[in-house]
């Protein structure tokens, strides 16, 4: 059974959302206006399903993300502040403005890196689940990844293995139905990505990823099997994205009126809201102070973000080694 | 041959023109296709960036999505190649070369020689490279050094429409495994391309500047920054000879060595990093070959030793600036 | 239905597998005199998997093979004196003495190559097998590989890509219980290897390596049904390498006398005779001639590889392109 | 130190002692541990050549096989020196690295850069690499050219047993991802090994031989190659200096051109396929900074631009002879 979920927890729940959301929508208008350098990749929609698997983590848990990483990266507890300067391209960034949105990193918080290369977590998390499982210690490993990439090697290999040195490794395939443009119905080739589990001797089930508390559970069950010794699970949630595979992606290859059905409709934050106020875990009330203080946490983290410095030419050659 | 369009616009052209040409040509990659299964717009992508935008229509079935399964792909590509198709997979970024190396070093690269010569493997991949894009350390690599280095590959780096056009046909109609690597910065450059099909044959150089004074080699888009280093150091008197490789492998040494014998001196350009890379190999070609005409010793300008970073302010730093070929031309000239 | 086997049928299958027995003992007797260069992986043991498969080819279907290759190109049509002067490193070798044991090739009986990276053939065999369905041709692609191989991202890759995109393919994983030293039982995380295969959406059959028969039917059976347009398949066989992983391979991780066991109770050549001749198919004289013919075979070819010329200077540089 | 063991088993103490003083320090591979889950001997290999045989035994549960998913275990070395461990990944042959490219050079390479220094990643990859073994085209490579082009690794190639041992104790201990090169031509060499742990340093040339004529600087096993040549070239008068840099990245440039200072010519002897190889770069190399004392051409002696082949005639042609590096000694000698 996975913890009872307290009313800070879910005070705590909602703030990891709402701070996911705000974040990616400013990003995205402020992406409109040509000053955000690179490539974005934006998480907005999907918040139940980062926030739901790393409310049953902690620190010393470790996550490898993905390109699409600011949620999960603000749900293991990464600063939305440094992160937003890291996106700037600022010297105060998570990485120094080295990274940038595909890289932001905290090992400090257990969060491995987002990544440029789909499935490159995979292998990562087996690592990091191997050195706890050697050393005794309970901690488990997540690797979030998409439907896409669900079909490469490394993210096969690395279920195979995280079975075969029965390691605590969650694999959670976010499912949002496409890979950049192409639809998961074409890519993957069985039904459910959950239905590979079994190939790899491992436990596996699909959740619904708009339902904060159907991952809370289903990532909880498997994360507290891993830890006691059970090793590996494949958890798929099934959820959408709502804005595109970047920043400047049309969608054009969406179904016309897919994203507004599925914000009316669906929306994880608006379920959310909905349903611990109509049990009365929380009030409205609670929930719009949140929403109050994460707007000025992330007004504030773009006010910052503009006006820090970017980093010089004595930073270009530093930290490429430990020494050399 | 008044007609300009971008090199990304020459680069579908090519992939169009041989398409309609030959049945065997198809074209293979991420979202390639536009984006296969799902519900919207047909064509809606045509690869990440465009670049194959409208072949899904024009050419039935032949255009061909794929999972993001670069090592199956690819390694798909090679093996219908051996079976006489001509395909012509896209990697996207070059930097993804890690998930897929194999197929194309160990299996394409070397099946006709290990095979006694009795295998023709006519496959292209096709990658995007560069720095410039804010795109950070795993989407801004050069990487044609790696793919130089290996024997069975031949490797295309245009820097110019009508070079990317013509040497697209080539590659496609060329019966060796051929990287074809695209600047990103340069798909929005503009110049003439004619509308008919024409080819642009492998390892001859282009002359893009006569001068007696340097000789700067120049790679891909640092082709671009050796002109305006040139057009620079005009006007300080320094004569530019630019040469462009086109082709990586095979290397026009000829053009290259002769240009060194006339002026002596030599800047090779090459945005990559500095180790092991094509600046060193034609420094190195030069060092035995030319050592006799050299009068100066050999600048290589090269990326630095470091991955690519994001900030703008830094990778501006990173890419090798005109100016820093202008000081090198002048200390070249200057040196007693 | 797979095809009846008539007489020429079973006088087929049974003379290739007697060759490949004889092909592989021989190198088994030679390499210990220490004049045969290189790795040599032998296939003794193995040989009703090539020969039970390639029985249902034809020259225009394409296989891919391993570094344990000799069986699959001998079945194939690969000719076996060739085959022979190439392992010695002869000019008169199937491939003109660069390739080697690892690397015997002949396109022109759809044979693409045996290869030295474990799971190199998955991919390849996609594109063959893309090759006929787009050119409208009935001709399926086979991918042999070992339960070792079966772990390697190449090969799961390759399945799924053969299911999306319906190709005319089989996965024929060899089971032979090991890779190297490695045991199966741990390497690969499920019970069989053809459970994996829902995983990509295809039907995935174990069955009895030792048997020639079932194996021409489970293959057989998979083939039918890519030729007709029915998608890939997986195709599990059990069987035993009788030698080491490669010659000089002690086996001291075997269990003592496994191989004895296997050679007595299972062995495909003595089965398939004994079934043969019990059901008057064939009589012990057919099958005594085939040995005697298939024995005088590879003498000659030993004979002829050691008096053929070896490559000279001349030839290190050819054949590395086409032009250049 | 009169104690005299073979590289292979210098290479095994090195990881037994470093075993034994850190159990942080493990050793993950293909039947590194001696094949898992068999019924018979337990430790019956050590690697497919025995290198890692015996520390099974003397180190429970840090010996560890793995299925033949090299993006896999290497990805998961990887993550585990991500937080603190000293993962030793056996590689097998150097020329599996196109199934794991990626892990190496987009993910350990980059890690702390891309995190802005917040990340160490202690990783060692060992893998055999080398030609000799009639072991052909995929089995036979050098590549250390690809890793040293890459920013972000150490690359290590010991060429006698004694820096064997020290670079591979300073290879677990080092805080940056290390590819160690491991000849297989070597594995047999005897030598002089101190049976007490010690470092050899990184960057750090040795001089083996001294000379005033021509600087040798030589890559791996190509060192013994540069010996036969120089006690060769000593009969005909011609004094080698010969270098052996024992690490590719970082290089000891300072001891190059130091050399070259002194001896005016130089040959790089490299066992790689010539293209952007370290012939290369060590020629770029002196050629931008030791230009003036250069009194003739710069040799590179490599492999040619083909696979390896397999057939012993033409392998013995492929690798790099002493008598190659002789004749061009003389030639350098002799040139005006
Ligand atoms: C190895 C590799 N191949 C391709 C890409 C380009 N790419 C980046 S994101 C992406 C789509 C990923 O889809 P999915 O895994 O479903 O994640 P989502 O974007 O839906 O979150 C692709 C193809 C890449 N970065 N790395
Ligand atoms: C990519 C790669 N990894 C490792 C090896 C080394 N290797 C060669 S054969 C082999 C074992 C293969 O086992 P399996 O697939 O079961 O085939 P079998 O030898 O049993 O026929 C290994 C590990 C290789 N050649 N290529
Ligand atoms: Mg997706
Ligand atoms: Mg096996």
């Amino acid at each position: 059974m996975t913890k009872k979920l307290e009313r800070e927890d879910l005070l705590k729940a909602y703030r990891t959302m709402r701070t996911i959301r705000e974040f990616e929508e400013r990003l995205h208008t402020d992406f409109a206006t040509g000053e955000i350098p690179g490539f974005v990749h934006l998480y907005a929609g999907e918040e139940a399903s980062a926030t739901g698997v790393c409310m049953n983590l902690t620190a010393e848990d470790h996550i490898a993300s993905t390109h699409r990483g600011h949620g999960h990266c603000i749900a293991k507890g990464v600063d939305p502040v440094g992160m937003m300067a890291e996106i700037w391209g600022r010297t105060t960034g998570t990485c120094k403005g080295k990274g940038g949105s595909m890289h932001i990193a905290d090992l400090s918080v257990g969060m491995l890196g987002a990544n440029g290369i789909v499935g490159g977590g995979g292998p990562l998390v087996c690592g990091t689940a191997l050195a706890a499982k050697l050393r005794g210690q309970p901690f488990v490993s997540v690797c979030f990844f998409g439907d896409g990439a669900s079909n490469q090697g490394t993210i096969f290999e690395a279920m195979n293995l995280a079975s075969v040195w029965n390691l605590p490794v969650i694999f959670l395939a976010e499912n949002n139905g496409y890979a950049e443009a192409t639809s998961s119905k074409f890519s993957v080739a069985c039904e459910n990505i959950a239905d590979r589990a079994s190939a790899f001797g491992m436990p596996g089930v699909t959740v619904d990823g708009f339902d904060f508390f159907a991952v809370y559970e289903a990532a909880g069950e498997a994360i507290e099997r891993a830890r006691n010794g059970g090793g590996p699970s494949l958890v798929e949630v099934k959820l959408s994205r709502y804005y595109g595979h970047f920043e400047g992606d049309q969608q054009t290859y969406r179904a016309p009126g897919e994203v507004q059905a599925l914000r009316d409709n669906k929306d994880c934050l608006m379920q959310f809201a909905r349903r611990v106020t109509q049990s009365g875990a929380l009030t409205q009330a609670d929930l719009d102070t949140i929403d109050a203080e994460v707007k000025a946490l992330i007004d504030g983290s773009v006010v910052k973000a503009k006006s820090d410095p970017k980093p010089s030419e004595a930073d270009l050659l530093t930290d490429v080694y430990v020494s050399y | 041959m008044a007609r300009k369009i971008t090199y990304q616009q020459a680069i579908n052209e090519a992939l169009d023109q041989e398409m309609s040409r030959d049945q065997n040509v198809i074209v293979m990659g991420e979202d390639v296709a536009g984006g296969e299964g799902s519900p919207g717009e047909q064509d809606a992508w045509g690869g990440v960036l465009g670049v194959t935008r409208g072949l899904y229509h024009k050419h039935p079935g032949r255009v061909i999505d794929t999972p993001i399964s670069e090592s199956g792909y690819v390694g798909a590509a090679v093996g219908a190649a051996c079976c006489g198709m001509r395909p012509v997979a896209e990697l996207m970024f070059v930097d993804f070369l890690g998930v897929c190396f194999d197929q194309i070093f160990n299996q394409a690269a070397k099946f006709r020689y290990m095979f006694g010569g009795k295998a023709e493997t006519p496959v292209v991949i096709r990658a995007m490279y560069g720095a410039g894009f804010r795109a950070a350390a795993q989407h801004s690599q050069c990487l044609y050094n790696i793919f130089t280095h290996i024997p069975g590959l031949k490797v295309v780096v245009p820097s110019n429409p009508y070079d990317a056009k013509g040497l697209l046909i080539q590659s496609i109609r060329d019966n060796d495994p051929v990287i074809f690597l695209e600047h990103k910065a340069l798909y929005t450059m503009e110049g003439e391309v004619p509308e008919e099909l024409y080819t642009v044959p492998f390892g001859e150089a282009a002359v893009v500047r006569e001068g007696n004074d340097v000789t700067i080699v120049a790679i891909g888009r640092m082709v671009q920054k050796a002109q305006e280093a040139a057009a620079e150091l005009q006007k300080a008197g320094v004569q530019c000879e630019i040469i462009d490789p086109r082709t990586t492998s095979p290397l026009d040494t000829d053009t290259i060595l002769e240009s060194v014998e006339k002026t002596g001196r030599l800047i090779v350009v090459d945005e990559s990093h500095p180790r092991c890379s094509m600046a060193s190999d034609i420094a190195g070609l030069v060092a035995e070959n030319a050592f006799a005409s050299l009068k100066a010793p050999i600048r290589q300008i090269t990326g630095p030793h470091s991955p690519v970073p994001f900030s703008d302010s830094l990778e501006e730093l990173y890419i090798p600036s005109a100016a820093k070929i202008v000081a090198a031309a002048k200390s070249l000239k200057e040196y007693r």
